[in-house]
């Protein structure tokens, strides 16, 4: 195996697409060196983007966020302006595994790393929240639900790595929330996963919802029909019952050691009105 | 036994909280552990394992990997002898499989090379050739006729005929008239109950450094409970004189049973013998569980009868446990101590072991017990519920006390069941109001405790401070209170004593830190060395004087003059007896050997407050106290530590721990990851209150108290998740689908 | 496989070393700079017992390669004292018995430490929630919340 | 003689008996005489037996003395965790 650590974008670029596969993109390293331990990938390339000039800096731009492919969860937390824009996000990003991997973890990572009970990414979809892909050919923005391929699979080329990740402006009357459900209180994946992000009208009812879903399909899922329930409502239980019904009929897991069929269906719908509520008080909605 | 005396007097060091003497080094990072010791020319081991759960080994071709650079040695099997004992074979045999693998995780072969890396690379190029076999997991489905059989030949004698050959034993005890007993019943209750197999989640893998010469000649250090065992064991599989076997006890990070056999060490042994280097082997976690003891899963139907005033009155159980793909007594041990916290006249348990293809069960902190009662206090929570009464008024009405007949024969000594329910029952947490979805459980729990070969050894410096060795690996303070013990009975303070674990070659066979021992056993042990130590002193002091003996006596860290009569003598403190020590007949040590007897029973009561989460099934444990009867705690502060880390031990096997097995019988969650032991975010403080109900075998009243709490969690926690739930749950790990399930099928 | 060459802050002292691309910071601590203070318990960061800082914060370093450190500031448990002078942690876990077997203990006043430096007054909930990743399978984590509140307070300079 | 009470499944060895009597001043004079008496007690004997003594257990240790009215009760051999 082979190390590398770029000092650009373009020379990342470059080690990538010259490489025997496979090759493998390094930034927090807390799903890649695991794989590696036990075998799962034996990469012959590792390509380190820590080093890549802005990586590691969450910058405001556009009335948005960019957020660099190396930064550390731990440091979305510590972003004030990130925490009061995105509460939703940061607080997925905070969930994942413990103290120790949040200080090298990275959302980037995390939806690289193609899981569909990813913790961050159902925030991510939620929000409409869009990656900047480097490839050989330079570079391009693509929707991050447009990423999502499957257990362990992205869209992504092989040759291709996420650069950053770019959370829109928001509206006034607008938050996200994320709820996930685990065995423990903290170290597990989750077992189910719901992210809701509201836009409120100026009378207070919904105006915009979005609703995604994790470890319920083989990728994160946004749930139109969920979100669309919510619109026009102020979160009664008419409106509630209606997402709920809809996120459970979006819903087509697995049984595993995690959960079961049954309990993760029931539990997302149950994460989803919990979390539609909790957006819904953080813009200001008053049911 | 000796039945001591004045075991109820006051002291002055004893029930005090010093420093351990291991604190600076294992907070600074000094301290050594299995996988912390090299050696010069150190070669690093690496074990093939099974991926099958059973298969017929057809041959195994270690060419290759031989052959690879950096390879220095590979042994199989092949390399390791077959003891007589029967319990020695299953050990060798699960060390390295020999003719088949018995379960996932297997070992097959084992390399030594230059690098990790050189001999992860080689166990690539073992090439083994698998007859794959039908396998058998669950402990129900083994015992069927027909099933996979794991091994043959090893059903013992007690067994009936016509059952499947997995069914190694069946055990049977009790007294009294069942059918009468359930006939005078208002109510019976029977119910069936499940418990998964949980692992000892010690954070520490088993690790080891092993150095053998070309004339026989062994050394090896590692993390276990007992190094005298492994001396033994390892001597045995290698065909070694157990003297020329220097074993040496590293810190060990925990243990619970899981450290009282051996795994890689004879296999470090085996590779060092054939390299002619040392050689270091580590597990890593995911071989940790794979390969190494996980308690037994059991399968229990428990019927008991109550009258309308909360008297039990008869009380029946049949326990199927497996202990993987070994014979195993633990379900002797469940099935006495089932029913051990009451006092009945009709009461009968029939334990049957089978085998399964899972890795061989190694004890687990009171090992059977937790899952036998579990079944039994459930089922008496259950009676309570459905007849109104007070759970612990009920316990407390039907409790074992001095002159019960036990339910597994003896009659009862001097036990503190009684006080630890009363001092339940005091407590503020049994009458803390309760808010919705939340529940009150409380569960009894028993272990036997034993005694054991012991040595000792205090040496008296020149300076009149003292050395004590001792042959029993300290996992959780034991240092500390047998030091205080050593303090206490010279009358010299704390900080005079230094407590030392010795190798093998310097001290007499001491049997592994098990069964609650150690502060009981070496205590004891020390405390009669010191007393040795203390007539030898007197002698000297007494031929100083000139006078009897018997005109002197020993009295805070001195000898006086026994009496006005004895003479005139300045006392002699014992720096000034070790000064003189040359002059009087040289160095001065006291000693005590013995396999003690005397542990007493141990009995405790948690009570547990949940919160269960009507949508998700998920489980909050809201308030925890612990109730033991320590019969003297030494050094409280690790009684209360032994009390909660049982506790929260129970806490995690109730709500979220399990082996889980995929249909191919391989092992799906082999890391801390998915096998779920609790994290500190997951508990409420866990309040303790230790009794001091003296234990006549032993000089101080000293009981063992490591393992009883980890017995009653279990029951506790179902009985609290079961009154929040509004339904009995009757599987273990309460885990949330299992959970919701039951809620959403109550409606 | 070649070796890479890596120039490193390890508990202040400047240190380099050559190591394996593949190679994990946990590995080149523990048998290459004799730093056996970090444990190995899972090697897949589930249970902290490896716990060291890495520029600034708490990582698990068996989730960390060697490479990586280039330039990089990395203290262990074995810089925790000041010579003699145990760290008010050390002091508090030694006093209030927040260790048994010890295995674990490295990890989690690495932890600590990282936690008090940056909330020098937490909650019991604050202390249990950063301390998540750290098993301790002894102590049923009592001891150690209390142990940990109680230097935190002493190294506020708070009245006992 | 001594009254020695053995567990359930030992029964079979001793034509039913729940309970029975042997000549033994010690734990191992009673090991000796049981598995002469009841040569089917000989297998769990050799496995391992712990003898209860006026309620203490007594793992290993032959010599412990036994009086005539003392309440012996045989156990299986058992270990710790």
């Amino acid at each position: 195996m082979r190390y590398e650590a770029p000092q650009t974008v373009e020379e990342a670029a470059r080690l990538l697409h010259g490489a025997p596969a496979p090759a493998r993109v390094l930034a927090g390293g807390t799903d890649l060196i695991v794989q590696m331990r036990s075998g799962v990938a034996e990469p012959a390339l590792v390509v380190d983007i820590k080093r890549i000039a802005g990586t590691r800096e969450i910058v405001a731009e556009d009335g948005g966020f960019r957020i660099g492919a190396a930064v550390p969860c731990a440091a979305m937390g510590e972003h004030a302006a990130l925490c009061a824009a995105w509460p939703g996000i940061v607080e997925a990003a905070n969930l994942i595994g413990s103290t120790q991997v949040q200080g090298r973890a990275t959302i980037a990572g995390n939806l690289c790393n193609g899981s569909p009970a990813a913790d961050s990414v159902p925030g991510l979809v939620a929000a409409g929240a869009t990656a900047r892909i480097a490839g050989p050919g330079g570079v391009r923005d693509c929707p991050v639900v447009d990423i999502l391929a499957g257990p362990g699979r992205t869209t992504l080329a092989p040759d291709e790595f996420v650069v950053s990740l770019f959370l829109p402006a928001r509206p006034p009357h607008a938050a996200d929330a994320y709820l996930r459900f685990i065995p423990r209180t903290e170290m597990d994946i989750a077992v189910a996963s719901a992210a809701v992000n509201v836009t409120l009208a100026g009378d207070g009812s919904v105006a915009k919802a979005q609703v995604a879903l994790g470890a319920v399909a083989p990728t994160v899922r946004l749930v139109e029909a969920a979100g669309e329930a919510l619109v026009g409502s102020r979160m009664d239980d008419g409106a509630l019952d209606a997402m709920t019904v809809a996120c459970r009929a979006a819903c087509s897991p697995i049984d595993d050691k995690r959960g079961t069929v049954e309990f993760r269906i029931h539990v997302a719908g149950v994460l989803a009105r919990r979390a539609a509520l909790i957006a819904f008080n953080r813009a200001g909605g008053r049911t | 036994m000796t039945r001591y005396e004045r075991i109820d007097r006051k002291f002055k060091q004893v029930g005090t909280r010093p420093a351990r003497p291991d604190g600076v080094d294992k907070v600074t990072g000094r301290a050594m552990y299995g996988a912390d010791l090299t050696a010069p020319g150190m070669l690093w081991a690496k074990v093939l394992r099974s991926p099958h759960a059973h298969a017929r080994i057809r041959s195994i071709d270690t060419s290759a990997a031989e052959a690879l650079e950096g390879v220095k040695a590979v042994v199989t099997g092949a390399d390791f002898s077959l003891p007589e004992d029967e319990a020695l074979r299953d050990v060798s045999v699960n060390c390295m499989a020999r003719d088949k693998v018995l379960y996932d995780g297997h070992a097959v072969a084992a390399v030594a090379a230059v690098s990790p890396a050189v001999a992860k690379a080689a166990l690539k190029l073992v090439k083994v050739d698998y007859e794959v076999l039908p396998h058998v997991i669950d402990v129900d489905e083994a015992m069927r006729p027909g099933a996979p059989v794991v091994q043959e030949g090893r059903s013992y004698e007690n067994v009936p005929g016509g059952m499947s050959a997995n069914v190694t034993s069946h055990c049977e005890f009790g007294h009294g008239d069942l059918d009468a007993g359930f006939a005078r019943a208002d109510l019976v209750v029977e119910r069936s109950f499940r418990t998964a197999a949980t692992h000892q989640g010690y954070i520490e893998p088993h690790a080891c450094l092993a150095a053998v010469t070309t004339d026989g000649r062994a050394d090896l250090w590692c993390c276990t409970q007992g190094h005298f065992m492994v001396r033994e064991t390892c001597a045995a599989l290698l065909g070694l004189d157990s003297s020329q076997l220097r074993v040496t006890a590293s810190e060990i990070g925990g243990g619970f049973g899981g450290k009282t056999t051996v795994f890689v060490e004879p296999v470090a042994l085996a590779l060092s013998r054939k390299t002619g280097r040392p050689v270091k082997a580590v597990m890593s976690r995911e071989e940790v569980f794979r390969a190494t003891g996980p308690t037994v899963h059991a399968s229990i139907d428990v019927k008991i009868g109550m009258t309308r005033s909360g008297r039990i009155t008869a009380g029946e159980a049949h326990l199927r446990y497996s202990g993987g793909a070994f014979p195993c007594a633990t379900v002797d041990m469940g099935a006495q101590a089932a029913f051990a916290a009451y006092d009945l006249d009709a009461v009968r348990t029939f334990g049957w072991n089978a085998m399964t293809n899972r890795p061989k069960e190694a004890p687990y902190r009171a090992p059977g017990a937790p899952q036998a009662i579990y079944a039994v206090e459930s089922v008496v929570d259950e009676l309570c519920k459905e007849l109104g009464l007070d759970p612990l008024d009920v316990r407390i009405a039907n409790a074992a006390r001095k002159g019960t007949r036990s339910a597994y024969g003896p009659t009862f000594d001097e036990i503190g069941l009684l006080a630890t329910l009363e001092a339940a029952k005091a407590h503020p947490h049994y009458t803390a109001p309760l808010g919705p979805n939340e529940g009150r459980g409380l569960s009894c729990g028993f272990w036997f405790n034993f005694g054991g070969n012991t040595c000792v050894t205090m040496n008296l410096a020149l300076d009149g401070t003292v050395a004590i060795t001792e042959g029993n690996p300290d996992i959780g303070g034991s240092r500390a209170s047998i030091s205080l013990m050593a303090a206490e009975e010279l009358g010299i303070p704390y900080e005079k004593v230094r407590t030392i674990v010795a190798d093998t070659a310097s001290i007499g066979h001491s049997d592994v830190t098990d069964g609650s021992r150690v502060t009981f056993s070496v205590g004891l042990a020390t405390i009669e060395a010191a007393r040795d130590a203390k007539r030898k002193m007197c002698e000297r002091v007494a031929r100083l004087w000139g006078i009897d003996p018997e005109a002197v006596e020993w009295r805070d860290g001195a000898v006086h003059p026994a009496g006005s009569n004895a003479g005139r003598f300045a006392p002699m403190t014992i720096a000034e007896i070790a000064a003189a020590s040359p002059n009087t007949g040289g160095p001065i040590a006291g000693h005590h050997e013995v396999n003690a007897d005397g542990a007493g029973v141990s009995f405790g009561v948690h009570l547990v407050d949940v919160k269960v989460d009507p949508d998700t099934g998920s489980t909050t444990v809201l308030r925890y106290t612990v109730f033991q009867d320590a019969g003297r705690a030494v050094h409280p502060s690790y009684v209360e530590g032994q009390m909660q880390g049982g506790a929260v031990q129970g806490i995690g096997w109730a709500l979220n721990e399990e082996y889980i097995y995929g249909a191919d019988g391989r092992l799906q969650n082999p890391g801390f990851l998915d096998y779920r032991v609790p994290v500190a975010s997951d508990l409420p403080e866990i309040d303790t209150v230790i009794l001091e109900i003296p234990n006549p075998g032993h000089p101080y009243g000293v009981r063992g108290v490591g393992e009883t709490p980890i017995v009653p969690p279990l029951a506790a926690i179902a009985n609290a998740v079961s009154r929040a739930a509004g339904v009995r749950l009757t599987e273990l790990p309460m885990s949330p689908p299992r959970v919701l399930k039951a809620i959403l099928a109550r409606g | 496989m070649k070796t890479i060459p890596v120039s490193a802050t390890v508990n202040g002292d400047a240190v380099e070393f050559l190591c394996a691309p593949d190679e994990t910071l946990l590995d080149t601590l523990r048998d290459r700079l004799g730093l056996t203070g970090a444990k190995e318990g899972c090697g897949s960061g589930d249970c902290g017992a490896c716990s060291v800082m890495l520029d600034g914060r708490v990582v698990c370093a068996c989730l960390v390669l060697a490479a990586e450190a280039e330039g990089a500031e990395i203290s262990t448990v074995e810089g925790l004292a000041q010579g003699e002078r145990l760290h008010p942690l050390q002091r508090h876990f030694i006093d209030e018995a927040a260790l048994q077997c010890g295995v674990c203990t490295p990890g989690i006043l690495v932890a600590a430490k990282a936690l008090l430096d940056r909330n020098p007054d937490p909650t019991d909930e604050e202390v249990r929630y950063w301390l998540a990743g750290n098993l301790c399978r002894c102590t049923g984590y009592d001891k150690i919340i209390r142990a940990v509140k109680s230097a935190a307070a002493e190294m506020r300079g708070d009245a006992r | 003689m001594v009254k020695v009470r053995i567990w359930g499944s030992l029964r079979t060895a001793t034509g039913g008996e729940a309970e029975v009597e042997v000549e033994a001043a010690t734990f191992k004079e009673l090991l000796d005489r049981l598995a002469e008496e009841y040569p089917g007690l000989k297998p769990q004997i050799e496995r391992g037996v712990s003898l209860a003594l006026d309620g203490v257990i007594y793992r290993e240790a032959w010599f412990t003395p036994i009086r005539e009215d003392s309440e012996v009760v045989l156990m299986p051999y058992m270990a710790g965790g």
